[in-house]
Formats: C-alpha cells, structure tokens, sequence
C-alpha cells in the first residue's frame, strides 16, 4: 500500500538519494541538499500559510510505501508560476497566408516569446521510482496534487500547466536549443540550464532570448521534429496528464522546445469528476460490480493523504467502502467526508 | 561618336531592340511594346516637365552619331513607391545582453520597412554588348549625376539604387530559397516577373510582418545578404565612387544591397563646374593644361539634355570644345556647359 | 407558437421588410433584395449540399409565428469564417511587466491583428423582433443554429465565434475606430464598414490595418473604453450566448471594438447538454415537477424544425411528452427521435 | 587665452567644479568624484593609448591659460554600446495601400534599436556660463573634430551625437509623458537618472518590444519626436555644420534626436589641411592674404593634442603662427599642424 502525503522534514535524506538517480538536465528535483532543505521548508511554510491569493507558495508531496516507509515517488505545484517574475514560454502561433490573386493559402506557423503562463499554477517535479511505474501509484502521485488544489481552490489559479522535458541527445545536446536559445546565450544547452537553474522566470531570460517570432520553417529540420517532443522519461507523465485532461500543442519550452501541457481547472477530470463521500467501514465487493481505481482523499488540510484503491463504480452514490487499515493510513474515521475520483 | 541623350518620342523601335538584349533579372527593362511605349511617352513628359516631378522618369539612351544606333540606356525615376508601396529590408541591431551571465549578443535583424519611399532612383542601366569597351560604361551610368548635379531642385533628399543579388551558378537565389520560398512557395524567377508586373499586393498578404533574426537563416542565406550579383560588381563600384552607399537596405526577394546617397552629397553635386565653351582659337588650345584625365560634359537644357566624354579640360570656368562635340551637345561657342571629372581624384 | 426552420424562397419579401428596420452600422440582415436572395439561395443550396469539410456553406434560419406565419427573426451561421479570405480579429493580449531591479510588476494591454478564428464557425445574422425579445423565442432562435450545428458536426468545425457590434455615437462614429482604424483607413467609420461590406476577411485589411500590437495605454480614453463593450441592441444576444457558454474578453471586433464572443464546442451547452428522446404523446404536467423552457427540435436533417415548449426537468429521461399540435410543426410522430435542451 | 587640450591627470578638481555647474539633463557629467576620477583614469589612458581604441573616452578641456581655469569640457567615446546595449528608437516608414479603395497611409514607426552599437560618440560638451562668448562654443564643440581629421583610423565608420529632447517649460518630456510613463510609471528624471547609473537592464524588461506606429502617441508627443530641447538648438547647428545629419534615431525617453556622420564625410576630413608653423620672417606676413576667417589649428600629437584659433591662415601649407600660439600648441616654427576653417564656406 502506497500514500501520497506532504513532504516532511524527515524525508530530506530520501530526497537525497532520489535526487542522485535522476537524469542530467530534466529539473524534475532539485540537486544540493541545499536546495532540497529548501524545498521542504518552503512547502512546509506554504502547507502552514494562511493564503488569500496565490503567491511564491508551492507544495511538494512524496509517494511513500505504507509497509517500508520508503519514498518512490514525489509531484509538486507552484501556487504561481510568476511569484518571483514571469514565466516564459513560447506560444506557437500559426499564421494564416491567404492570396486570392496569388490562389495560395496555407499556414506559418511561428513561436512567440509569451508570459501568459503566468498566473498560472505550475506542476512540477514529477518523479516516480521504477517500481511503482506500472501500477495506479504513478496516477494517484500525479493528480493527488490537483486533488489538494481542488480542496484548496484559493491557494492556486483557475489554470494549471506542466512542462515536459524535451528530448536531447545522448551528448545531452538539444537540437531545438541548438537552432534558437545558443544562438542568444551562446553556451551548450545544458550549460545554460545549469546557470539558469531550470528556471523560465529570470530577468536574463528576457534580456537574451528572442523578441520577435521564431518562424518555424526557418528552422532545421531536427528542430523542427523537436518542437513539442517529449523526453522518453516524460512518457508517463504526458500520458497521465493528458488522461486527466491537460492538453498540449499552445505552448513549448523556450529552452528545449518540450511540450507545456495546460488547462482550466474546468476540463480537469479531478475537478470536474470528484465527488465528496461519507466514509463506512468495508471492503470493495466484486459483486457491486466490476471494480476500478480509485484516488481517495481526506479532506484534512493539515494533514493531506491520499491512497488508490480499487472500488466499485461510486458514480451516485453517498458513502464509500474503505477498509480499517485505509481509514487508518488516511486519518478518517466512519461518517468522515473524503474526496475520490476515478483513476 | 557616342552621345548620351534624353529620349525622345521616336526612339521606341530602338528602345525595344536594346530591351531585346537585356535577358531576365532587370525587371525595369522587358521587350514589350506597351510597356515601353508607356514608359517612354512618360518619359518625354518628364523632360518636357508636363508631369509632377515625383511622378517622372528621365530615360537616357546613348546613341551612336556614326549609324544612329542605340548603344545603351538608363534611367532616374522622379520617386519610389507613391503609387505602390516600395519594400526593403532593412538590416538592424539588436544587442540582447545579460550582465548576471556576462554574456553580450549582437544580433542582426531584418526588419521589412518601406523607409525608402519618395527616394529618387537610378535604374535600367543597360549598355549593348558591342559597346562594352572604353568609358561606354561610365559614361553611360555617370551622366545621370551630371543630369542630377544640373537641376538638383527636381530630385528629392535622397537618390537610391538598386543592386541585382547574389545568385548561384544555377540561377537560384541562396537568401529567396532560405527565405522568401518559405512564405510564396513558389519559383524565385516567377515572384520576381509578378513584382514586375506591379502585382505587389501579395507582399503584404504573404511576407512575414514580424522583424527576422538573420541567424535563423541558414548559412548560405546569411552569407549573401547585401552581395551583388557577380556580374553587377563593376556597376556597384561606379556608383560607390560617385558618393553612394550600402547603408543596410535590400530587396526582399534575394538581398541585394540598394545603394543610397542624400543628393547634396554626391561627387558630382560637390566636384561638377560649369564652365563657357571657349572660341575655338590658339590661344586657349596653347593655355590649355596637358590633358591626364577624361572629361564629361553635358550642355544645361533640361529638355534637350546631352552629354558626352571629351579630353577637354575645364580651365578657371573655360572649355574648348572641338566643333564636333559642340555638334554632340546641341550647343556652340559661349554656351555654358557642365563638366565633371570622368574619375574621381585621389583623396590627400 | 412560434418554430425555427431554416429559411426558404417564399420568405424573400418578409426578410426584405425586417432589414429595412435594422439599425445602420450593424451587420445583421443583408440590406438589398439582391444580397437577401443570394444569402437566401447560398442556404437553401448549403442544407442540401453534402459536406465533408466545412467551406462556404451558409445557414440561414428564421423565427416564424405559426398562426400568423409571419417571419419575426433570423440568425445564421457560416461553416468556417475563412472560407473566402482570412477571418480578422485583434487578439488581447497581456504582456507581464516584471522589474525586479526597480522592483516594478505590471501587465500592459496590446491588441495584436490575429487570424486565428478563421477556421472557426461564426455565428451572426441574430435579430429578433421587438414582440418576442421577451420570451422564450429569442433564445430559441439562438440555441436552434447550435442545435443543428450538433446534429450536423461535419458541417461545421469545433469552434465557433459570435461578432457583437461594438459602440457607436449617435452620429455613427465609432470612437474606437478613430483611434485604430481610421488612422489606416482614413475614411469614416460607416463609410469603411460599407465599402467593406461588413466583412472580416478581406486582404484590403491585411493590406491596411496594422501590421503591430496596437498598445492599448497609448489609447485615447474612449476608445479604451469601448473595447469589448457591446451596442445596445446586442445586449440580448449577449446574455444569451455567455448563458449558453460563449466567453468574451480574448478576441475584439477589428472595426469598432466590440466583443467577439467564442468557445469551443464542448464548452457549450447545447453540445453538452442536449439529448436525444423519443416522443410520446401527451402534454407537459405540473404534477411531473416544475416547468422549464426546453428547446425540441426533429432529427430531420431535410427539414430541420425547432420549438420552444414548457416541460418538466427531462434529466434521466428517455422520453418527452408533445402534444399532436407540436409534433405537427416538428414534423415527428410518437417514438420518432429529438434532441431536447433546456433553455 | 583659451587652449583646448587633452584633459590631464592634475584636472580632477577642475573637473568637478565645471561638473558643479551642469545642473540636470547631461547624465554623463554628473558632479561624482568618484564617477569623474574613473572617467579621468579611462581618459588619460586613452590619450596615452594604453586601453584598445573601443573603450577609450577622449575627454578635451578648455582651460584659460591666463589663470588656469577650466572653462569647458567636452568627449569623444571610441564605441558606445559595447559593454551595455545603447538603444535608440529608430523611425521607419510603413506603407499601408489597397488599390481597392485607392488609399494609401504611409505611417512613421518606431523600432526599439541597438544600430548605433559601436558608433563613436561626441557627448558631454559644457562650456561655463563665464565663457559663453565669442567663438568659445565653436572652439570647444569644433575641436573634436579636428582631433578626429587628425586620427581618423582610432574612429568606426560611424561617429554619433545624442541631443537632449525637448521639454515643456515645466521640465516635462511631452514624449515620456505619451509613451514611456505607461511602461515605466516613474518619473522622467528617475528613469533619467538610472541609465546614467548604467542601470539599464530595466529597459529590456520593461520597453515594449513591438514597433509603434507614431500615430497611435498623443498628438504633442508627436510633434516632439525629433525635435531638441531650445537650449540644444545652438549645439545641433554647429554639428550639422560640421557633416552630421539627423537621420531618424532619437532618444527612447526623450525623443531627442541622434545627429550621426560617417567618419569620412566630415568637413574636418574633407577640409582640414596640415601646414607648417612658417618662421617668423617679414615674408611670410607680407605674403599673407588679408584674413577674413578665423581658423582652427591644432598640434598633431595625440598624448598632448592641443587646439587653439587663430586669425592666422594656412597659405599653401604654411601658416605664420604668433609665438604666443605657438605656446599655447606646445609646438614651434617648422612643426606641423592641421588647419581647419572655423566656419563652413557657403557653397556655390
């Protein structure tokens, strides 16, 4: 058994370790203990924070196994993806070329150096251990973050997004990089996102990249077929999102030209889809029906958890069946409301 | 002898036989009749000064006074782009810089303006093979300044001209196919006989608004943005010498370089004299200093304006013509004439 | 009892009476004979027309009173705005301000010329008369163009858009075109919107209007003020399409200003939430629930009819009760299928 | 008299009084010892040529030998733009036409621009009000341009001049006030005064980036662009006397115009000549035509160039110098000195 729940100071040490598996160049967690003790501190503070609008807030969660104790998995959310400036990207417009005279009409399509993202709330720092990967516990991971948002509607923005890494090759060279950002800061693409630290909100980000379109069909080829891929170790991840409703193709990375998957909280199926139940003491029976995932949460701001079990089909109903050890590891006892939605 | 002269009205049939010659990549010049006829009858209008002076075009033709054959012809155009709109690029700076990474980018950028517009322009210089030899060729491109530095009043601030681009062996035009091939999808040569045409509308609808990186090109694309087609190196250096300058604008198409100039600037505004044709006595030939370096001159009728090439020098505002180019320049003893320098002097 | 039918030849003369009483300066009704048979012939021959893509099909329906069979509405639709040419409009846009230096943050408004609702569908052509702008009819009229645009989604794409007229003086000046516009123009606003016929999609305006971001402080106060502002006599229109799902405020009319209203399909409430039911006959009774306004239309793709009835909540239903008179005018009989949407 | 000299390492205090006097508007002279005492350093440097010609900053003072006061100030920067972006606006024209409506808009339009990056630049001239007398203005603004006819390979192709925009009588920018003030929303002088702190990066975060069609700017931040405060108006004459044209940069706050040159079309390169300081023999004055113009004469060492004017002239290539100039130019009888006429000849 598996929970998601905030991270805790204790965690610092497993972080570590997870951090020191990751892929160079995909900022899924930070490096340094500095900036993981960091990281924990700030979600702790933001969990604690009275927030009346969403600001430098962001709150890291950590997919832990009941039975081991043992972190597999951590998902994060920024409260604002421009807290501390504005978040770049670039917008992937497609201009419509029409000539009667000519008889010519067909499209361009170029990116433009945009900061609607903005305001939006920004998730981050997807990472599950391989051998949670296949099971509900990537799934729960990622949208028990929008299960706390969707409890917590003031501290985040009516729109989120996602960035996904880009592909690179195996000399960590990225060809989008090559063809747009090194021709403005003249250094290798994991150079530039060592200096820059991941970040797409820095002041530098402005005084060096391009002002003014990036027409797409001047680009090479490789970068061409780089815009709006995604790095094999995002598969997951994009396959979840989209599932859950993000969508990509408006915005890519200014770095590596990675997808940015984006939504209203309104086509979000945790949103839309969750209902709030009466906890009852039982296990699932299959003659309730066939059984399906299910993300399940309590609805206890200060101690958030949350756990995937399977489940009948809870579409009209009132109450849920959760077991004594699931009411336990969530914190809720019978008649307690939790949130679920389908996996 | 050669002589080069305003048009007049019956010089269509010539005009056309020189058109003839001319081949693809001069847009101004094609054999057709009626556009000829339209230009020349505009052209007459001009010098008979019965069109505004934005709307004119003064058409020169050299002739050959031994068989009245037309050797070659040019052109200045009164101003660009009143009637359509004149594009270029123009190449900017843009420096993106950022202290905290120390780093300092200087980028060029093309931006499509129409800055140019109400520029006077010299154009259509084409001279028959037959005459390529001699001074034909400066004769025939340098007496549009004498013309200029005659009635400056006629043309506007500033005097452009357009350069041929670099094109590859093949034809092909390495900055249109990096370029412009992306936004008309369709042949350079094709995109260059519409303009011809004046059918520029689709420029507007089909180039890209938004100002280029020229990094974004590819290499080869980059390298030839402001090159002269090979064969107009000669004709960029005559203009040059005569105090024009690639100031950063070029066609849009295949990024050849316009030369420009403020009139007030140009050699011949500055170097040009007027001088009496002296009578034809000893004395003058005796007083006259050993001659180095050719001479143009041009008589002062703007309606009947002609010039030609003499070894004659302008001494203290006196020139001795021989009877035979006072005949050339339609004018006689105690006429006054124009007179420029064929080369330009040697700065200290 | 009024229906909404698509129009047809012998309407000709009605629709000639109801322009001559539309206001100056706005495009609902074509103004000539000539132009009202032609917008009447495109329909007729675009419901018959098979189509694969959406192009220059056209559909125009109207508001009859069935006793007096009198025409007292229109609305239309075209299947792609830029069927002909390039769909204009100027795009919003926020551009974020963030000095850290100088420790400023602000956003900054520009309009920037857009083509990107060219290939959406396009809603317009709405007048009601003064007697039925009351009741039930008018959002009749408006939902039923979507209802068959439900029924129909090959004909048409998966976005569509609504121009409402902006502002206007009292002697037709348009404030916001004096700013914008008439800079390029140089004509007057009435004058440019009938040289231009009331079109969008003309390459006069790629060739005229301005190729920059129009930034919207530099402005003259009135013309800030008129954007996204609605005429007057639009306001009906507009309470009906946000209630049915369309959201201003990204798009503004390039002419005067006014809101473009636009929302994908499955944001609007005739796509989400209509049904299909079979019909019984009966009438709608109290005893059944509350009474609710519902739009009934027939599946008849030939002759598409749609009525405005009183009828209890149809949630969960597979059933809806007409009375013979009603199925007369929709041309249906007892267990033929409709699609029924709450008004 | 007064002598226009490279500035020396003992002028620090002299400096700072004449910087004392400037009051607001010059951002480069600013009364700072510390910014003053750096300026000296890169200045005496420069002279000395110890720092490459790209980062020099030659500064000149006017001293009056009679008591040793600095009466005036004035630079030349070898490139601007190098170590921090230098942006203008730059104004182009934009053509909007249909032929179906027969209009046709020609619209001006600012581009936000780093052109002029590497130009040389004249900048901080000052003269103290005590001195604001006879050619003293021309003397000190003049002499930097013989230093350039003097050492033209230390300057780009490009020489520039910013002018000071225009204000209103309260001291407002009606510009700024119509463009600026909606993305800064400070005040004027403060974002003034943070680019002469070189705190520029504020400017790439915070100016719109997209060309601005003039048009759309209230009507008096329109009339403004180009146009020079009425205090400047004397300087801006005496520059374009010497060979600079306003050629459409102007100042991104101000609107204040950029006067700009190439190196070689200067009247200094083009008319300024050397001559040798004549011995001073009875000769030499009979033989002197009667002066009408005073004359500009320099030394030709740039460690310690020195310029001073003169009712002397310059007969083909000697000039009969009293040994009181002769002084003053730290040189004597058979050394070489540029010559240039103060005032421009009136064309033919």
């Amino acid at each position: 058994m598996y929970v998601v729940r905030p991270v805790e100071t204790a965690d610092i040490p497993a972080l570590e370790s997870l951090a020191a598996v990751t892929i160079p160049g995909l900022h899924t967690l930070p490096r340094s203990r500095d900036k993981i003790v960091m990281a924990v501190e700030r979600s702790l503070a933001s969990m604690a924070a009275q927030v009346d609008i969403p600001s430098e807030e962001s709150y890291l969660f950590v997919l832990e196994s009941v039975e081991e104790r043992r972190i597999c998995g951590t998902a994060a959310i920024f409260a604002s993806a421009g807290s501390n400036g504005t978040y770049f990207s670039f917008r992937n417009d497609v201009i419509q070329q029409v000539s009667r005279d000519l008889n010519i009409c067909h499209s361009v399509h170029a990116l433009t150096l945009c900061s609607e993202l903005t305001a939006y709330s920004h998730l981050s720092s997807f990472y599950v251990a391989p051998e949670v990967q296949k099971g509900p516990e990537a799934a729960l991971l990622s949208r028990s973050r929008l299960l706390y948002a969707a409890q917590h509607p003031r501290r985040f923005g009516d729109r989120f997004f996602v960035p996904l890494a880009g592909v690179t090759d195996d000399d960590g060279q990225s060809p989008f990089w090559n063809a747009v950002g090194r021709k403005f800061f003249k250094m290798d693409f994991l150079d530039a996102e060592r200096v820059i630290g991941g970040a797409r909100n820095r002041t530098l980000i402005v005084e060096l990249m391009p002002h003014y379109p990036v027409y797409v069909p001047l680009l090479p080829g490789d970068a061409q077929a780089a815009m709006g891929q995604i790095h094999p170790s995002g598969e997951l991840a994009f396959n979840l999102l989209t599932a859950e409703g993000f969508e990509a193709d408006e915005y890519i990375d200014i770095f590596d030209g990675g997808p940015i998957l984006q939504a209203h909280k309104h086509a979000l199926r945790t949103f839309t889809s969750s209902q709030k139940l009466r906890v009852r003491t039982g296990v699932a029976r299959t003659r309730e029906g066939p059984l399906f995932n299910y993300a399940v949460s309590n609805d206890d701001s200060a101690a958030f958890r949350a756990v995937a079990i399977p489940c009948p089909d809870l579409e009209g109903c009132d109450a849920v069946a959760l077991s004594p050890e699931i009411q336990d590891i969530l914190r809720v006892a019978e008649g307690d409301s939790v949130t679920c939605v389908r996996i | 002898m050669l002589v080069v002269r305003a048009i007049h009205e019956g010089d269509l049939d010539g005009l056309f036989d020189l058109a003839s010659q001319v081949g693809t990549g001069m847009t101004t010049l094609k054999p057709d009749m009626k556009m000829l006829g339209d230009r020349l009858a505009t052209a007459c209008a001009s010098f008979a000064e019965t069109i505004p002076p934005e709307e004119r075009d003064y058409l020169f033709v050299m002739e050959d006074t031994a068989n009245h054959r037309l050797a070659g012809v040019c052109a200045i155009k009164g101003a660009v782009g009143l009637t359509e709109p004149f594009y270029n690029y123009r190449i900017g700076t843009l420096v993106h810089s950022s202290r905290e990474l120390n780093v300092f980018t200087k980028m060029e950028t093309l931006y499509l303006s129409n800055d140019l517009t109400g520029s006077s322009e010299l154009c259509s210089l084409f001279l028959h093979p037959d005459y390529r030899v001699g001074h034909n060729g400066k004769l025939l491109s340098k007496s549009r300044f004498l013309f200029i530095a005659q009635f400056p009043h006629l043309f506007t601030e500033k005097i452009i001209a357009e350069m041929r681009g670099y094109q590859a062996d093949d034809g092909s035009s390495p900055f249109y196919e990096g370029l412009g091939r992306h936004f008309f999808k369709m042949d350079f040569h094709h995109v260059d006989d519409l303009t011809a045409l004046g059918k520029k509308s689709f420029i507007a609808e089909l180039m890209p608004r938004q100002p280029l990186y020229i990094a974004y090109l590819p290499q080869d694309a980059q390298d030839v943005v402001g090159a002269v087609h090979k064969s107009t190196a000669p004709a960029r250096r005559l203009l040059e010498q005569e105090g024009l300058h690639y100031e950063g604008y070029v066609d849009i198409f295949d990024a050849g370089p316009v030369l420009q100039a403020r009139v007030s600037e140009l050699r011949a505004l500055r170097d040009s004299e007027l001088a009496v044709i002296a009578p034809d006595d000893d004395m003058v030939h005796a007083c006259a200093p050993a001659n180095t370096e050719p001479t143009l001159v041009s008589n002062t009728t703007l309606r009947d304006f002609r010039m030609i090439i003499t070894e004659a020098v302008n001494v203290n505002g006196s020139i001795d013509l021989s009877s035979a180019e006072q005949k050339l320049l339609h004018c006689g003893t105690g006429a006054t004439v124009r007179t420029l320098p064929l080369n330009v002097k040697k700065n200290q």
